[in-house]
C-alpha cells in the first residue's frame, strides 16, 4: 500500500472483507450494465465508475445515515455503496416503475429518500449549491448531519465549485467536497482545462481545508474521509479531499477515446483498486483462498436477481405522466 | 402593518408582506444580493436587517447559480426560503438551478422531494438600463412545467400574493415590474389574502377583451379609459398568474366580446402573448369576429435612448389601435 | 348619410323580406304591402331591422309613414335628417 | 355500429326524399344535430339525429326517394337501436388510457370547402350553419363587407332570404302534399262549421298602448293574442285538441297550436307552437316570430312539423273577413281569423263604429258536437275582451 499506510486506523479483518465485496459489487453491476447498453435494454446516457470504485466506498464508509448525499451523473457507484437497493438502480436503468425515481430520472437521476440520495445531476457541477443549501438547512436547524457531494474536476471549471466553496466556507457550512479526479473531464485532460491543475490548492484560496488521496488505494480514502468528517462534524466548516483516481471505461458509451493512450490506460490498470486490496489482504493473510470467490458468487446472485426485477418491472402508464409536476392539488 | 387610511407604496406592500412571513414562519428567511445592508436594490428590503438580523436576512456574494441554488437546497432541506434575484436579467445565471432544479426535482425524484421555494425578481424595462437590464422573461419561466408565476400588478396583489405563494409546495416565482414600485395608493384594511390561481376583470366591458398582466396593465386600463371616450367599453383581463393560466375566465371575456388584444412587454415570437393566443384559437376559434391582436415590445434590445425605449415598449396608444382594428374600424 | 344611402339601404332591407321579387324596380309610390305582399309579421321585422341599423325607434304610430318605398325615405331622411 | 334511418317527419308520411346531406363522413354528431335535408311533400325539413357517434358511411345519395324506416347513415359509436338501452346500464369495459398530457398537436379545424367568395367570420360561420341559413345572399357589415355573427343573427331574426331554399322547396311537390291532405279531410272527415263575430276595441287598444313602450324588436302583434285565447280555451275544450284515428279520438298529449304560414310564392306550412297554453305572451310571440322566419328560409326542424294538436289560421290578414278552413288529418278541429274590420256596432241602443273580427271554427262532427264548439269560440271572444289577462 502506498506511503500513507502508517496514517491508516488499524482495521478490523471483516471491515476489510466488506470494503472488498463492495468494490467488487460495483465493478460487476458496471459491467452488467455495460452489456445491457448493447442489448439496448439500459438506452440514453451510461457514464462506468469502472477504476473509481475504491472513492465512493472508502469515503461512504465515514458517512452516516443522517447526512445528505449529491452526486453526478456517475453514479451508480455511490448509489450503490450509499446502501441505495441494486434491483431498484437496475430497474431504473431500465426505467420501470419499480425504479428509485419511478423511473423518470434513468442512470443519471437516481434519487432515494431513504438514504438521502439527492440524485445525480447531470449539469456539470450542478450538485455542488444544492449541498451547500442542503448544509445549510442542517445548521440553521441543528441538526448533527453533513452534505457530501462527489463531482469530477471537470467542475471545477464551473462558477458553481467557485461559488460554492466560498459561500459553505463564508458561512461555515457542513460540507464534504469529494472531487474525483480522473485526469479526463470527458474528452479533455486537465492540464488543458485549468490553469491551475492542482484542485485542492484552488479550495485553500477559499480557506477550504483540502487533502490529496490516492483515489484507487480504498483504505487510504476511507482513513482519509473518517478524519476530515470528524473536523466537519466538529464545527470545523467544509473540506475538500481531491482524489486522484482513473476511469478505464470511456467517459460513457459513446466515446472512441482518442483523447488519451492506451499504455496510459494499462498503466493505471496495475493500481486497480480491487487487485491492490485483494494482494495486499492475501498478503498479511487477511483474505483466504475462496473467499474472494464467494465474495464473486454471491455478488453474482444479487446481479441476477436484480436484472429479473427489472425485466419483469412495469412501464409507467401515459395517463400519470403529469404527475408529480406539481405537488397534488391542496397538498400543503 | 398598514391601516385602511395610510397610503402605501407597491414597494412598501412588499416589504409588509416579507416582514409578515418573516414574522409568522421560523423556517422563513431572505437571501439575495445586497437585500441586507445596502436595503435592497429597489429598498423593497430596507429595515429587515435591522429588525430580523444576518441570519434570516443574508446578503450573498454575485454567485446566483449558487445562492437560488443554495435556496433550493434549503428548501429541499426543511427550509421556507425567499430568494431574491435582483432582477430578471441575473435570473439568466440561474437558469439552470431554476430550470434543472426546482422546477423538476419533485417529478424526476417520483415525487419524493419538494422544492417550496419562492424567487422574487423585478423585471420589465421603462427606467433605460439599456438591453441587458431591461429584460421581460416572464413567458421564458411560464414556458417550464413544475413552476408557479404570479405577476402582481395591484397593491393588494403585491401584498398578499406572496403568503400564498410561501403557502405553495411548489416553486412559486413572483415578478415585480421595475415601474409599478413607486405606483401609491390606498390598500383597504380589510383587504384580505389574495389567490395565485385566477385571472380578474379588472374593468368590464363587451366590445373587445384586452388581455395583458404586471407592468402593461395600467397601461393597458389607460387604453381602456381612451376607448370608451369614443363609445367602445373594453373589458381588460389581468391574468395575475402566467403558470398555470386560468384559461377559463379569459376565454369567457373572449366569448363575450368576440374579440381579444393581448398585451405583452416580452417580444412577441415564441411569447406569452403567442400561447395565450394560441389557446384563444384552440377553445374559442367559433366565437371569434377578428382575428386576436398582440401588442409586444418591438423585437430589440431593449435600447439605452428614453424615446427609442418608449417606442420599443408596448404603449396605450398602440393598444388603443389594436383594441379599434380587432373592432374592423 | 344621403339620402340615396337612405334609399339603397331601405331597398336592402326589402330584398331581404322579400328576396323573389326585386325591390330595385318597385314603383316608388304603390303600396309596399301589395307590391310586395308583406303581412304583418313581415311589417314588423322590416320596421326591427330599420330600428337596429339606422340606432333610432320608429313608434307603431308612424307605421303608415312607411307605406310606400318614397314616403318611406323621405320619413327617414327626415328622422335621419335630425339624428345625423 | 348504429343506423341513421329516414325518419316519419309527419303522420301522413309515408317516404321521403333526401335532399341533401349536411354533415360529411367523420363528423362527429350529438343529439340535435341537424344531419341531413328530406323533402317532404310538406316541404323541405331539415331532419336531427338522436344518437351519438361519427357519421360513418352515407348509405343513400341526395335525390333519391325511400319509403320512411329506410336506413339512410351508418353512425360509429352509436350502439344498435336494440341494444342502446342495457349499454347505458353496463359499466364500460376496458378504460382506454385517455393521454393525460394534452396532446401536442392541436385538432386542426377541417376546412370549409364552396364557400362563397366575402370574408365570414367563424362565430359568423358557426351561427350561419346552426341556423341552416346560406351566407352568400348576406351582406356583411365587417371590414370589406366581412360577414359578422351579427349580421347573421338579424338575418336569422329578418326571415332572411334563402333563395336555396326555393330550390329545396319543391313548390310543386307541396302542391301534390296539401292536394293529398285536403282531399284525405274532405273524404274522411264530417266537417260542421260554425263562426261568430268579435269585437276588438279592447285588445286592439291593449295593444297599441304595450307597444308603444317597446323598441320594435320586443313588439306584440294581434295574432300571438289570437293564438294565445285559443291555446287558454282549449284548455276546457279538449274535444277540439287532439287526434281522429283508426282507434277513435285521442286528446293531445300538450296543446301544440299548428300555426299555418304561407310560404313566399305560394305554399303553406303549419309548424306547431308547443305547449302554447303554458307559454306568456311575449315567450309565444317570440316563438312565433322565430317559426315564420324559419318557416320561410326553409329551416325548421323536422320535431315542430310532426305534431301539432289543432291548426289556427290567421290567413285573413288582410283580403277577407271570414275564412272556413279544412282540418289537416287527423287532427279535429281548425279555428280561423279573418280581416280586423271597421262595422257598425249597436252600443245601448245607439248605432257606433267598432273594430271586429270574425271567428270560426271547422271540426270533425266525429269527435264534437256545435254545441261544444259555440261554447268554444264564446270562451275566444270573452278571452280577448281581457287583452292583460292573456
Amino acid at each position: 500500500m502506498s506511503e500513507a499506510d502508517t496514517a491508516k486506523p488499524p482495521l478490523s479483518c471483516e471491515h476489510l472483507l466488506g470494503l472488498l465485496a463492495e468494490m467488487v459489487r460495483i465493478r460487476r453491476f458496471e459491467e452488467k450494465c455495460a452489456e445491457l447498453y448493447q442489448q439496448e435494454k439500459i438506452r440514453g446516457f451510461l457514464h462506468l465508475y469502472i477504476g473509481e470504485e475504491a472513492i465512493a466506498v472508502g469515503s461512504m464508509q465515514a458517512l452516516t445515515p443522517a447526512d445528505a448525499i449529491v452526486a453526478t451523473y456517475r453514479e451508480h457507484g455511490h448509489a450503490l455503496a450509499r446502501g441505495v437497493p441494486m434491483d431498484r438502480v437496475m430497474a431504473e436503468m431500465y426505467g420501470k416503475t419499480e425504479g428509485c425515481s419511478r423511473g423518470r430520472g434513468g442512470s443519471m437521476h437516481l434519487f432515494d429518500a431513504a438514504t438521502g440520495f439527492y440524485g445525480g445531476n447531470a449539469i456539470v457541477g450542478g450538485g455542488l449549491p444544492l449541498a451547500v443549501g442542503l448544509a445549510l438547512a442542517e445548521k440553521m436547524q441543528q441538526r448533527a448531519g453533513i452534505a457530501a457531494c462527489f463531482f469530477g474536476e471537470g467542475a471545477v471549471a464551473e462558477g458553481e465549485f467557485h461559488e460554492s466553496l466560498n459561500l459553505a466556507e463564508l458561512w461555515r457550512l457542513p460540507v464534504l467536497f469529494v472531487c474525483e479526479n480522473n485526469l479526463y473531464a470527458m474528452g479533455t485532460r486537465l492540464e488543458r482545462s485549468e490553469s491551475q491543475p492542482d484542485i485542492h490548492i484552488k479550495a485553500q484560496s477559499y480557506n477550504v481545508p483540502a487533502e490529496v488521496v490516492d483515489g484507487m488505494d480504498v483504505v487510504a480514502v476511507e482513513a482519509a474521509a473518517q478524519r476530515v468528517c470528524a473536523a466537519i462534524r466538529a464545527g470545523g466548516g467544509p473540506a475538500l479531499l481531491e482524489c486522484r483516481t482513473y476511469r478505464f471505461r470511456a467517459h460513457s458509451m459513446f466515446d472512441p477515446q482518442l483523447y488519451r493512450e492506451r499504455a496510459e490506460v494499462e498503466e493505471w490498470k496495475h493500481r486497480d483498486p480491487i487487485d491492490r486490496l485483494d494482494a495486499w489482504m492475501h498478503q498479511t493473510g487477511i483474505l483466504h483462498d475462496g473467499d474472494l470467490a464467494a465474495i464473486e458468487a454471491q455478488v453474482a446472485t444479487e446481479i441476477a436477481q436484480s436484472v429479473a426485477f427489472a425485466e419483469c418491472g412495469h412501464w409507467e402508464p401515459v395517463a400519470e405522466m403529469a404527475r408529480d409536476v406539481y405537488a397534488a392539488e391542496g397538498a400543503q | 402593518m398598514t391601516d385602511g387610511t395610510r397610503e402605501i407604496t407597491y414597494r412598501e406592500a412588499i416589504r409588509d408582506a416579507i416582514r409578515e412571513a418573516l414574522l409568522t414562519d421560523p423556517r422563513v428567511f431572505l437571501m439575495g444580493e445586497d437585500v441586507g445592508r445596502y436595503g435592497g436594490c429597489y429598498a423593497v428590503t430596507k429595515g429587515l436587517l435591522d429588525e430580523f438580523g444576518p441570519d434570516r436576512i443574508r446578503d450573498t456574494p454575485l454567485s446566483e447559480s449558487a445562492f437560488v441554488g443554495a435556496g433550493i437546497g434549503a428548501a429541499l432541506g426543511g427550509m421556507r426560503p425567499i430568494v431574491e434575484i435582483m432582477t430578471v436579467n441575473f435570473s439568466l445565471l440561474a437558469l439552470d438551478q431554476i430550470v434543472n432544479n426546482a422546477a423538476t426535482i419533485r417529478h424526476m425524484s417520483g415525487g419524493q422531494f419538494e422544492v417550496p421555494l419562492v424567487i422574487r425578481m423585478a423585471t420589465g424595462a421603462g427606467r433605460q438600463l439599456a438591453a441587458q437590464h431591461s429584460h421581460s422573461l416572464e413567458g421564458w419561466y411560464a414556458h417550464i412545467p413544475g413552476l408557479k408565476l404570479v405577476t402582481p400588478a395591484t397593491l393588494e396583489d403585491a401584498r398578499f400574493m406572496l403568503a400564498a405563494a410561501l403557502a405553495d409546495p411548489n416553486p412559486v416565482l413572483i415578478f415585480e415590474h421595475v415601474m409599478l414600485y413607486n405606483r401609491s395608493g390606498v390598500l383597504s384594511a380589510d383587504a384580505e389574502p389574495v389567490d395565485i390561481r385566477r385571472a380578474i376583470v379588472r374593468r368590464p366591458g363587451k366590445h373587445v377583451t384586452l388581455v395583458t398582466y404586471g407592468g402593461t396593465l395600467f397601461k393597458t386600463l389607460d387604453a381602456a379609459e381612451t376607448l370608451a371616450k369614443e363609445g367602445v367599453e373594453a373589458e381588460v383581463v389581468d391574468l395575475r398568474v402566467l403558470r398555470p393560466l386560468d384559461g377559463e375566465t379569459l376565454l369567457a371575456s373572449v366569448r363575450k366580446t368576440r374579440r381579444a388584444v393581448i398585451v405583452d412587454e416580452g417580444w412577441r415570437s415564441g411569447s406569452l402573448s403567442a400561447e395565450i393566443s394560441a389557446r384563444i384559437m384552440e377553445a374559442a376559434f367559433w366565437d371569434l369576429d377578428a382575428p386576436v391582436g398582440r401588442v409586444c415590445s418591438a423585437e430589440v434590445p431593449i435600447p439605452y435612448p428614453h424615446h427609442l425605449e418608449e417606442a420599443a415598449l408596448p404603449q396605450p396608444a398602440a393598444i388603443v389601435a389594436a383594441a379599434k382594428a380587432a373592432l374592423g374600424a | 348619410m344621403t339620402r340615396d344611402d337612405v334609399a339603397a339601404m331601405l331597398i336592402d332591407e326589402l330584398g331581404r323580406i322579400a328576396p323573389e321579387t326585386d325591390a330595385s324596380r318597385l314603383d316608388p309610390n304603390a303600396e309596399l304591402r301589395d307590391e310586395l305582399d308583406i303581412d304583418s309579421m313581415d311589417f314588423l321585422n322590416l320596421v326591427t331591422a330599420l330600428a337596429e341599423r339606422l340606432m333610432i325607434d320608429i313608434p307603431e304610430t308612424d307605421y303608415p309613414k312607411l307605406a310606400t318605398l318614397s314616403h318611406a325615405v323621405d320619413y327617414l331622411v327626415q328622422r335621419l335628417g335630425v339624428a345625423v | 355500429m348504429g343506423e341513421f334511418r329516414m325518419p316519419s317527419l309527419g303522420a301522413d308520411m309515408d317516404a321521403g326524399t333526401l335532399v341533401e346531406w349536411l354533415k360529411r363522413p367523420g363528423d362527429r354528431v350529438k343529439r340535435g344535430d341537424i344531419v341531413a335535408v328530406v323533402e317532404t311533400q310538406k316541404g323541405a325539413i331539415e331532419v336531427d339525429i338522436f344518437e351519438e357517434g361519427v357519421i360513418e358511411r352515407w348509405l343513400v345519395e341526395p335525390g333519391t326517394t325511400v319509403p320512411v324506416g329506410t336506413p339512410l347513415a351508418l353512425i360509429a359509436g352509436a350502439q344498435p337501436a336494440a341494444a342502446v338501452a342495457e349499454a347505458e346500464v353496463a359499466a364500460p369495459a376496458a378504460p382506454t388510457p385517455a393521454p393525460a398530457a394534452p396532446p401536442t398537436v392541436s385538432p386542426v379545424p377541417e376546412p370549409r370547402t364552396g364557400m362563397s367568395r366575402p370574408r365570414v367570420s367563424p362565430a359568423a360561420r358557426r351561427l350561419a350553419a346552426e341556423r341552416g341559413i346560406s351566407l352568400d345572399q348576406l351582406i356583411g357589415s365587417g371590414p370589406g363587407g366581412t360577414i359578422l355573427h351579427a349580421d347573421v343573427e338579424r338575418a336569422a331574426a329578418g326571415a332572411a332570404p334563402r333563395p336555396t331554399t326555393a330550390k329545396r322547396l319543391d313548390l310543386a311537390e307541396m302542391r301534390r302534399a296539401i292536394a293529398a291532405a285536403m282531399a284525405r279531410s274532405k273524404r274522411e272527415i264530417p266537417h260542421y262549421y260554425l263562426s261568430t263575430t268579435i269585437e276588438l276595441t279592447r285588445s286592439l287598444a291593449w295593444l297599441e298602448e304595450t307597444n308603444s313602450t317597446r323598441p320594435p324588436a320586443q313588439r306584440l302583434l294581434l295574432a300571438a293574442l289570437l293564438l294565445k285565447a285559443v291555446a287558454s280555451a282549449l284548455g276546457e275544450a279538449r274535444e277540439f285538441n287532439g287526434f281522429f284515428t283508426a282507434e277513435g279520438f285521442q286528446p293531445g298529449a300538450g296543446i301544440h297550436i299548428g300555426t299555418a304560414i304561407a310560404i313566399r310564392g305560394g305554399g303553406l306550412v303549419a309548424p306547431a307552437i308547443r305547449d302554447a297554453d303554458k307559454l306568456t305572451l311575449n315567450e309565444l310571440m317570440a316563438q312565433l316570430r322565430d317559426l315564420v322566419a324559419r318557416a320561410r328560409s326553409g329551416a325548421l326542424r323536422s320535431s315542430e312539423l310532426s305534431d301539432p294538436t289543432i291548426t289556427v289560421t290567421n290567413l285573413g290578414e288582410r283580403s277577407v273577413e271570414t275564412v272556413f278552413g279544412v282540418i289537416y288529418p287527423p287532427q279535429v278541429a281548425l279555428v280561423g281569423f279573418g280581416m280586423p274590420v271597421e262595422r257598425p256596432w249597436a252600443v245601448a241602443g245607439k248605432i257606433a263604429t267598432r273594430r271586429v273580427i270574425t271567428a270560426t271554427l271547422a271540426a270533425d262532427h266525429r269527435a264534437s258536437d256545435g254545441h261544444r264548439g259555440a261554447l268554444f269560440l264564446a270562451d275566444i271572444d270573452h278571452r280577448l275582451q281581457g287583452p292583460e289577462t292573456l
